[in-house]
């Protein structure tokens, strides 16, 4: 289960030292999705990247109905 | 938070204090869309949030079944009045009281 | 009652931070607030001149803290990298480590980031 | 630019797209008083920039003796309807126009 | 026809970028404008969806650029940084260099930075 | 002459390789001024400084009122 599902819209603002990397998850939201992650964990909004014609590695898209099901099962959501 | 869940609907609480005519825009619409078929959604808008009161793209919020509510103080302050009859009048107090009812708060700032 | 943290790092002299401590002045009646200022954030709490930046002030809002169930706290690191000491805010304030964020925004149930 | 400024007056145009409870709205207030000093001061409201419409103390750039214009496109889209008589109602195409009159040109997006 | 030089340095896909946009073509109907697009601002041109964003399209409005005095550039290292090239744009663009940038500006009576 | 004045709100986002050295002046303003600048040329706004609680030296502030004659004095204004 997922503890803190992280939204983050700003990358260059984000504290990323409070991600609990074992029970936490990241997803890039609106022009977050400009930088690609390479982190575990770190996943990109796909209709957000795909609205700003931005590729997307299928293994690190997650759409809007996926998030919902994460916010479901998270126990909070963190927008940054 | 969420225990019961299959047993009765879970509730999302949307907290809005940015300007409807910023990204979050698109962000909250889509969220909303998704989240309004997994339970009931509320949106409280406060500071510049209360702009979303003049922007006449926020009936697909309604349309979509949320609560919009707002904070009367911030939209007194910034000249704003609701020209639509689904925002309802509230405050932070009100939201202080409403948010432990809620299983999932979400907030744009 | 629900355990709330909010997040203030930025904006220190502005509407937003306003907004942030009106709301979790208002949180803390019936939730538990932990109220964190990080990075520029920490300025909020120092003394400034809001009236000068037609901006209003914080010290009702500060005040009133103390009547709710809010718990200020500052980021050792954001206070000391701006040469900041305990006697620089307005307020007696919890300084707090990275680590100790990490833990509070982990129990929380909710999180408020401004 | 301001070749004349002995002769006649200097003029100042600024063009303001941000949004009225943000940090430009004191800068805005402080150079206005300044400038008016020192010649004419015109303020040309825009995008978000039309929400100064509602707020109340934009009283205070008129009583500078600034001229308020806004763009009425811009005031439309987002709902805004100014409640004072002294904004007047302008387009981008009249910016355009005016704009070469002005010595000094100072925008805040 | 005063020189006047626009700025579009981030928020590509908003309509900060939009009223950028709207206003540069304006003033290019009485003015002279370099519309320069630099760092996270360059991807305003290129292929994206703003019907998606709820944001009103800016096709129109680069289609109408060609009739009024208004010249788009691209700085060379911000789109060579994001991997772009000449024809990821979808209108055609001159690259500029920050140097070039910098002599625009001298020579500008009028600069809007968005 | 001042040929660009450049009132700079954010210091971080600004691309200050555009500033001419020779001929342009660049004065920090709003949270701006709570970077104290080093370079030469490089000015904070008095009033913005104060309100803010922060401490300028004499010789690098800039009152409003002597922003407003550089105005008048300098070619053009910019905003970042």
């Amino acid at each position: 289960m997922v503890n803190t599902l992280w939204l983050v819209r700003k990358l260059g603002d984000f504290s990323s030292d409070l991600v609990d990397e074992e029970r936490d998850m990241v997803i890039l939201i609106q022009d977050g999705v400009l930088r690609i992650p390479t982190k575990k964990g770190w996943f990109v909004c796909r209709e957000d990247a795909q609205a700003r014609g931005i590729k997307v590695s299928e293994h690190i898209a997650k759409s809007y109905e996926d998030i919902a099901q994460l916010i479901v099962e998270a126990k909070k959501v963190v927008v940054w | 938070m969420g225990d019961n869940s299959e047993k009765v609907k879970m509730r999302f609480l949307f907290v809005v204090t940015s300007n409807p005519f910023a990204k979050d825009f698109g962000t909250l619409l889509n969220l909303v869309k998704v989240l309004s078929k997994r339970g009931e959604v509320a949106v409280f808008f406060s500071g510049n949030g209360v702009y979303y009161l003049t922007r006449p793209e926020s009936k697909i919020l309604k349309d979509l079944g949320a609560t919009l509510l707002y904070c009367a103080h911030s939209a007194h302050q910034r000249g704003v009045a609701s020209l639509a009859d689904f925002f309802e009048s509230s405050s932070t107090y009100n939201l202080s009281k409403i948010l432990p009812e809620y299983d999932k708060v979400i907030v744009f700032n | 009652m629900r355990k709330v943290v909010f997040l203030l790092k930025g904006d220190p002299f502005s509407w937003k931070a306003h907004e942030a401590l009106r709301v979790g002045l208002a949180i803390g009646i019936n939730s538990e607030v932990n109220f964190i200022f990080i990075k520029d954030g920490v300025y909020s709490l120092t003394r400034w001149y809001p009236e000068k930046l037609e901006i209003q002030g914080f010290e009702k809002l500060l005040e009133n803290m103390d009547y709710v169930n809010v718990k200020l706290f500052v980021e050792d690191t954001s206070a000391e990298e701006r040469g900041l000491k305990g006697s620089d805010f307005v307020k007696e304030v919890n300084f707090i480590s990275s680590e100790e964020i990490k833990e509070l925004i982990k129990n929380a149930e909710a999180v408020f980031v401004w």
